[in-house]
């Protein structure tokens, strides 16, 4: 009650002191510039601000794990709209939260909803959808028929699209019969790209011509390979659509739709929509998707094309379970 | 069984080979570095340090004139800078060197990070600008065990193998190297037969900074042709270990770098062969190959190496 | 006071004052619009900066919470330096102490609190102890350079604890953190403001630099430790085993970094992250300098290290990017570092030649 | 004929003349406006007590050091000479006390460094540096191996190439500083065989020494200093070792320790058949076998590097024993540690002072608890006893004359002789049963040679056995009761002081046995 007496109290005043509206977004260590989902929620918050003049986004930066705890405070003490970017901020936003009851809090990548907390709503991803349509793709395109994935920390979005790939891959095998296989390697980071370089590099070695990268910088490391090795051989993008670093060279890019739940989640709160809970985003809300694919559309075949439509279309209404763990994988 | 199998595939892989260059590339030009530096008697872990403002002033070369060789110019003037700094401090003001150079590496570290959104208009990371082309060895014909081997590498990778001629020339059959023993050894009796000490310390930490600036630029303008904050990754300190592990030779340095190379590559080829069948959650315990094979090296098989005998102690000029 | 110490504690004074000198120089130079304007930018992110590591209870929380590892981790370093071992290798003791400490105090629920934390703190002490006991191990029996095996030990920790969190030792949903700890084993809160709450690790942290203080000036093993860092042969003359005092003191320094994540982990997080350590045993190195490797000196270095990074957070409301504050950190570390070159330019280098 | 001082028309007769030199270091005036003369082509001797500015002196000739006034004319021409390559410009060489090799480096490498030979594109030239070095080294008769390693040859060896260093630089003028220090008494006299040719060769020579017969044998003119002045410039054969010593110090000194004659109790310590080995693992010490007992010194002699401190540091548990029995009191103490062996009751004051008996850094009051700073009184339960140490040290120091006396400085701010009486103090505060003696005047002056010689005395008088090592003759001879020769890691037999000869000595130390020695001696 005494939060819908101040959101009213804030919608009255708006138009005689065109209060802004103050959008803070807070990072994890990753920081800006990690081509995920730092960069993919700061563009949701961004388009927000630049669609409404009395919205302002800043942002602040965070060094280490003991960082989030103060940094939500400062945040939530200055903004209507608090945004916590990143799984290894699940506690400290719980920690948080509760204290600034007045502050939307809007969590990305993980779930707090067991928590209960009101005025917080999380979102993760099921990267394993994406990843599946991926690994399709990957499986039908290899000529090798070996295809590699390259981790970076066994984190939970990472292991997700890792078993999506790899059932994606078994799909296909099913589907015509063929006996494609994954090579799967992590490189223990998720910064050192010459790492990523090297590692892919030796799953093509091994025989891959197709390799999904799903960790971080070093994904830039992947494409860089995919160019260097030529003809006959690809990448796979992840998390936001990385096809124009490698133009032709990344078959398509396993995005999670970070950006979009980051613009969703601020645009109702700032238009009073706001529901505390928790979504997990999938292929059904649009929520994960392949690329569209700009610069490779035309070397896919077009049957290729069709049967990821249909699949996407059989996961959309339930008809395919696409396992998101080692064992319902076993289970595929 | 199946182990053995995948190191012996691994073995019988070329790219084996060509990784095994690549990872040692880099830790072989800081390695070097690390050694003018050390063998004139001042000690320099800011490698990691001067490697990262290698790889970002390699970027930025690249991006203000369009041309990676010029980004690698520019590499080795940041990277001389910052071993200027470390010289200045620790040779004329007889600086404790260890701590100038952590100095370095934070400096390194805050500055690179700091510029990007400045220069490049974005944190964290810049766009992907043009590379150093690799050199394709046509005349081994493409596809062969041989050309896979070796025959596109970075030509880097031949600098930095030619280097490590070169540093031993340098240090063992030109005058300027015997001066530089003698100052690393014993600079009292350099400074008495009219050897300018701190010249040849000069001259060997700018040598560190110069070497070790082109280990960042391959990262950089090399491999990759863009830079990531941080991207050195701990590149620096292994490049130090190798440094040491090869008993400050260039020899030893050559050897311990390729085995760290061949180590990591052995990782990699481990990890994703599919004739193991290892679960997920267990592949990261891989990426603990290259250090433990270098802990057991260092430990069991070289023992105690020898450091220059003045390495590390400042010297102050009478009078 | 004498001279030579009036200079211990200026010299580090005046380093801070150019480094903020220089610091503002490049935030006049990234602020916007006239001269004027950007010194009111100078004067708000400063404003802000201070205002982030004291401005209330929260931040000065906020600081005391930053500095409490960083003073275990300096004194970690800096008991090395004084045995002339160079330990560049907490980081990676503070995380396998975090780690074996939270896997201890995961299971420890059926213990009281009186038994539980002192015991978490042992064994988070004591896998600290034996990750730097292996490069002492090493140094001393084989001769095994110390900087090359704690840097690899550092790597090997690093892999270790990431796939502990992410493998056998995950708190479920994959997140790379492990389980809560018992609430048997957490740290008592000594202060709570709003969401933050400070433990009492920071009275375990002084406690320690007493300690140190005590063994190093007080006790005969401090003066054997002492003795072996200025001159192994002399030491090893004067009947001190200098093995055994390169293995003690590697240990001893590994339990200080152990402790200091093992505070991290039973204070603060509640947990162990793979992620926990993030540079604070590097951190360690700046501060024992800094510090000259007096438990006191460490004790301020700490917190001055500590304020800077607590304020350089708040410092970005302002619009200045973190990334300054290293390179003021960077700064005074060189200056301290090169003290003569702070005495050129105060004018105090008398002609040297005092031997 | 009195000591000529030139007049300036005489200047350019004269290879160097140092006028009213002053330098000040921080804490005191090195050199009090000395003037220095020295003709082309003599033996100049310069002569003095440590800290008497003689090597200041001439490391301001060398371009080591820069005078704060004065001047300096090289062959009667004003130079000033701001760093060694302007002293070698004009012809100077500067052999120093501490040897400036460098270990790694072959001896020719050491020899031409800063003057190397180039080939084209400025390469090192070895093989001509290995050939020029060939040829000055037997144009001068200085027998050298070119290509061995500095830190493989022996201490005279590396002398020799000190020397070459000097001549490859076509010097006319060599400073030589102590050169002796480290030399058998043949090597001396075959030095000083070598300094006469270089004289002959029409080179002038500068030779810094405290020993006053050497200066008699082969100086021309002599220059005394004394606290920063010149006290005396005469022509050595006006003058005698007794006038020497007397303008060196002030006073009158005795030259020659006076011994009370006393019986050797029981045995103390027992070495048979003793091997050890050296720092790069090679036979040092090739099985020796002696014993010491209660109140008699037993001397050892011998050339550096030849087992010598190897023995020493076996015996104090320094270095492992790789065959043989050493037993210590009735105890076995082949394997035991330092510390056993300290806590048997062995003390020990080692030869380099800097590297083993003290720490430089601790205050005067720490470096004598060294060695007891775990137990009663100076520790109490693991805690230092600051009280008692402190206490136990001022009385030390006080005893032991050490200046000055604060016991909070520290260590490395005291002079070399207050070091060592520093350690001595604290050696003999041990009440040792035996105490392993080994260069216990190295770098002192008088004074402080006559008052460690005589504690060393008193140390007898209290039955304390005393194994003295030293590569001083006159000290071993003078302190005593038995002599043992040591050679390349074996004893070459066994003497009495009064029943050997100085000359005999020497021939031992160079390998031959006793019966050779003295059948060698007659001819």
């Amino acid at each position: 009650m005494k939060r819908l007496l101040t959101v009213l109290l804030v919608l009255m005043l708006v138009p005689v002191f065109a209060m802004a509206f103050t959008v803070t977004m807070v990072t994890d260590t990753g920081g800006l510039g990690d081509q995920s989902f730092n960069d993919g929620t700061w563009r949701g918050v961004e388009m927000i601000a630049e669609e409404f003049d009395d919205v302002e986004a800043q942002v602040i930066q965070s060094n280490e794990q003991a960082d989030y705890v103060p940094n939500l405070s400062k945040a939530a003490e200055m903004s209507d709209v608090v945004v916590a970017v990143g799984f290894l901020m699940v506690d400290a936003l719980e920690q948080v939260a509760p204290q600034y009851p007045d502050v939307y809090f809007i969590g990305i990548d993980f779930d707090l909803s067991a928590a209960g907390i009101p005025n917080v709503k999380t979102y993760t991803f099921k990267e394993h959808e994406t990843a599946f349509l991926a690994g399709f793709l990957a499986g039908a395109m290899s000529e090798s028929k070996i295809v590699g994935f390259i981790g970076g920390i066994p984190v939970p979005a990472v292991v997700k699209f890792q078993i999506g790939y790899q059932a994606g891959v078994k799909m296909y095998n099913k589907l015509h019969n063929e006996n494609v296989q994954v090579l799967i390697g992590y490189t223990q980071n998720f910064t050192d790209s010459q790492k990523g370089k090297t590692m892919t590099e030796a799953q093509y070695s091994q025989g891959a011509d197709i390799v999904f990268a799903a960790a971080g910088l070093c994904g830039l490391g992947t494409f860089e390979a995919a160019k260097e090795k030529g003809e006959g051989y690809y990448a796979i993008g992840v998390d936001v659509d990385q096809d124009h670093l490698a133009p032709g060279k990344i078959l398509t890019s396993a995005m999670k739709g970070i950006t979009a739940a980051a613009y969703m989640g601020v645009l109702d709160a700032y238009e009073g929509y706001f529901t505390a809970g928790h979504e997990e985003l999938g292929l059904e809300e649009n929520g994960v998707q392949l690329s569209e694919m700009k610069y490779t559309k035309d070397i896919i075949p077009q049957w290729i094309l069709v049967e990821i439509a249909g699949l996407k279309a059989m996961a959309k209404d339930g008809e395919i379970d696409i396992p998101a763990t080692e064992d319902e994988l076993k289970a595929f | 069984m199946n182990i053995l199998k995948a190191i012996l595939d691994a073995f019988a892989n070329p790219i084996f080979y060509s990784l095994t260059l690549s990872a040692a590339t880099p830790l072989l030009f800081a390695s070097l570095g690390g050694l003018f530096s050390e063998k004139t008697g001042v000690t320099n872990i800011a490698l990691e340090g001067i490697m990262l403002l290698g790889a970002f002033s390699g970027i930025l070369g690249t991006a203000l004139f369009g041309s990676p060789w010029i980004g690698i110019i520019l590499a080795m003037i940041s990277g001389a800078a910052a071993a200027a700094l470390h010289a200045w401090a620790s040779i004329n003001f007889q600086a404790n060197q260890i701590v100038s150079a952590t100095a370095i590496i934070l400096l390194a570290q805050g500055l690179t990070g700091f510029l990007l959104e400045p220069v490049f208009g974005k944190p964290g990371s810049t766009e992907i600008y043009d590379k150093i082309p690799k050199i394709e060895l046509k005349f081994l014909g493409k596809g062969s065990f041989l050309y896979n081997m070796i025959g596109s590498l970075s030509p880097f990778v031949y600098l930095a193998l030619i280097l490590v001629v070169v540093s031993w020339f340098i240090i063992y059959k030109t005058k300027l190297g015997l001066r530089i023993i003698a100052v690393g050894e014993n600079p009292e009796a350099a400074d008495t037969l009219g050897v300018s000490v701190y010249g040849i310390r000069w001259f060997g930490v700018l040598m560190s900074g110069l070497l070790a600036s082109l280990g960042g630029a391959y990262l950089s303008v090399g491999e990759l042709g863009q830079f990531t904050e941080n991207m050195t990754n701990g590149k620096g300190f292994i490049a130090l270990a190798a440094m040491i592990l090869g008993n400050w030779t260039p020899k030893g340095a050559l050897f311990a770098c390729l085995l760290f190379g061949a180590a990591d590559a052995m990782n990699e080829q481990l990890q994703s062969n599919p004739s193991l069948a290892i679960p997920s959650s267990a592949k990261p315990l891989f990426n603990l190959i290259p250090f433990v094979i270098t802990l057991i090296v260092v430990a069991g098989f070289v023992g105690k190496t020898r450091s220059p005998a003045a390495d590390g102690v400042p010297y102050e000029k009478k009078g | 006071m004498n001279k030579k110490q009036w200079m211990r504690v200026a010299i580090p004074i005046i380093s801070i004052i150019i480094s903020l000198l220089i610091a503002s120089i490049i935030i006049i130079w990234i602020g916007e619009g006239s001269f004027t304007d950007r010194i009111d930018f100078l004067v708000e992110a400063y404003t802000q900066l201070i205002k982030g590591a004291f401005g209330n209870k929260t931040a000065v929380m906020n600081t005391i919470i930053k500095m409490t590892p960083l003073i275990l981790t300096g004194l970690a370093v800096g008991f090395g330096f004084r045995a002339g071992v160079f330990n560049i290798g907490a980081e990676g003791q503070m995380a396998m102490g975090a780690l074996t400490a939270t896997i201890f105090a995961v299971n420890a629920a059926s213990l009281p609190s009186f038994i539980a934390i002192p015991l978490t703190m042992i064994v988070g002490m004591l896998a600290g102890a034996v990750w730097a006991g292996i490069a002492g191990f090493l140094k001393a029996t084989t001769g095994a350079h110390e900087v090359i095996s704690t840097i690899m030990l550092n790597w090997i920790a690093y892999n270790i604890t990431n796939w502990a969190v992410t493998g056998p030792f995950n708190a479920g949903g994959g997140i790379p953190k492990s389980p809560e700890i018992a609430s048997s084993a957490k740290l008592p809160n000594l202060l709570t403001s709003q969401a933050s709450f400070m433990s009492f690790g920071i009275l375990i942290a002084i406690t320690a630099a007493v300690v140190m203080y005590i063994i190093l000036y007080k006790t005969s093993m401090g003066y054997e430790v002492k003795a072996v860092g200025f001159n192994p042969f002399a030491a090893e003359y004067g009947g001190i085993n200098v093995s055994k005092n390169i293995i003690v003191t590697m240990a001893i320094s590994g339990a200080l970094a152990g402790l200091a994540g093992t505070l991290e982990a039973t204070g603060l997080y509640y947990r162990f992250y793979g992620t926990l350590s993030s540079g604070k045993g590097f951190d360690g190195i700046s501060i024992a300098l800094i510090g000259q490797n007096n438990p006191f000196g460490i004790l301020a270095a700490s917190l001055l290290i500590g304020a800077l990074r607590t304020g350089s957070n708040q410092m970005q409301f302002a619009g200045v990017p973190k990334h300054i504050v290293m390179i003021i950190q960077s700064i005074i570390i060189f200056l301290v570092a090169a003290e003569r070159m702070v005495m050129t330019i105060m004018g105090w280098n008398k002609k040297k030649g005092a031997k | 004929m009195p000591f000529h001082i030139p007049q300036e028309e005489e200047y350019k007769d004269y290879a160097v003349v140092m006028k009213g030199i002053v330098k000040q270091f921080p804490k005191v005036l090195a050199n009090d406006n000395v003037d220095l003369y020295i003709k082309r082509g003599e033996i100049h001797a310069i002569v003095g007590e440590n800290g008497a500015g003689k090597s200041t002196l001439m490391n301001q000739l060398y371009g080591l050091y820069n005078a704060d006034a004065g001047k300096i004319l090289i062959n009667g021409k004003e130079i000033a000479i701001d760093n060694p390559k302007d002293a070698i410009a004009v012809g100077i060489g500067m052999v120093h006390q501490h040897f400036m090799l460098v270990g790694p480096l072959s001896v020719a490498e050491n020899i031409v460094l800063g003057d190397e030979p180039t080939k084209k594109f400025n390469l090192f030239d070895l093989k001509r540096a290995r050939r020029e070095v060939k040829k000055i080294s037997e144009e001068y008769g200085l027998k050298v191996d070119v290509d061995a390693k500095i830190e493989d040859i022996s201490v005279g060896t590396q002398q020799r190439v000190e020397i070459l260093k000097t001549l490859f630089r076509g010097a006319d003028i060599l400073i030589l500083d102590e050169p002796t220090a480290v030399l058998t008494p043949q090597e001396t006299e075959e030095l000083f065989v070598v300094l006469r040719n270089l004289q002959n060769d029409g080179k002038t020579i500068i030779f810094i020494t405290h020993k006053l017969n050497e200066v008699i044998a082969v100086s021309n003119n002599v220059t005394v200093m004394r606290g920063g002045k010149v006290t005396g410039q005469i022509p050595t054969k006006e003058t005698s070792t007794r006038e020497l010593a007397n303008m060196m110090v002030g006073r009158e000194v005795l030259l020659r320790v006076e011994k009370e004659k006393k019986e050797a109790g029981e045995k103390v310590l027992e070495v048979q058949d003793l091997k050890v080995n050296d720092n790069r693992d090679l036979p040092a010490v090739k099985g020796v076998s002696f014993d010491i007992r209660k109140g008699e010194i037993l001397g050892i002699a011998g050339v550096a590097g030849n087992g010598q401190s190897e023995l020493e540091d076996a015996l104090t548990g320094l270095r492992k024993k790789i065959a043989g029995t050493v037993t210590f009191n009735g105890v076995d103490i082949s394997t035991a540690t330092p510390r056993d062996i300290r806590e048997a009751g062995m003390s020990h004051i080692a030869a380099d002072r800097y590297k083993y008996a003290m720490v430089k850094e601790f205050t005067v009051a720490y470096n004598i608890a060294l060695g007891r700073h775990y137990k009663q009184p100076f520790a109490d339960g693991g805690f230092l006893n600051h009280r008692k140490i402190n206490a136990i040290s001022k009385e030390l120091v006080k005893k032991f004359d050490v200046r000055p006396p604060e016991i909070q400085l520290s260590a490395e701010n005291l002079s070399g002789g207050n070091q060592q009486k520093m350690v001595v103090a604290r050696e003999f505060d041990y009440n040792p049963l035996c105490m392993v003696v080994s260069q216990p005047t190295r770098g002192l002056d008088i004074g402080a040679i006559e008052f460690i010689h005589s504690t060393i005395l008193d140390l007898r008088q209290e039955d304390v056995a005393i194994l003295l090592i030293s590569m001083e003759l006159e000290e071993i001879l003078s302190l005593s009761d038995r002599i043992l020769v040591m050679y390349e890691g074996q004893i070459m037999g066994e003497v009495t002081p009064d029943e050997v000869t100085m000359e005999e000595l020497g021939l031992m130390m160079a390998g031959s046995t006793l019966e050779e020695a003295r059948s060698e001696a007659d001819e």
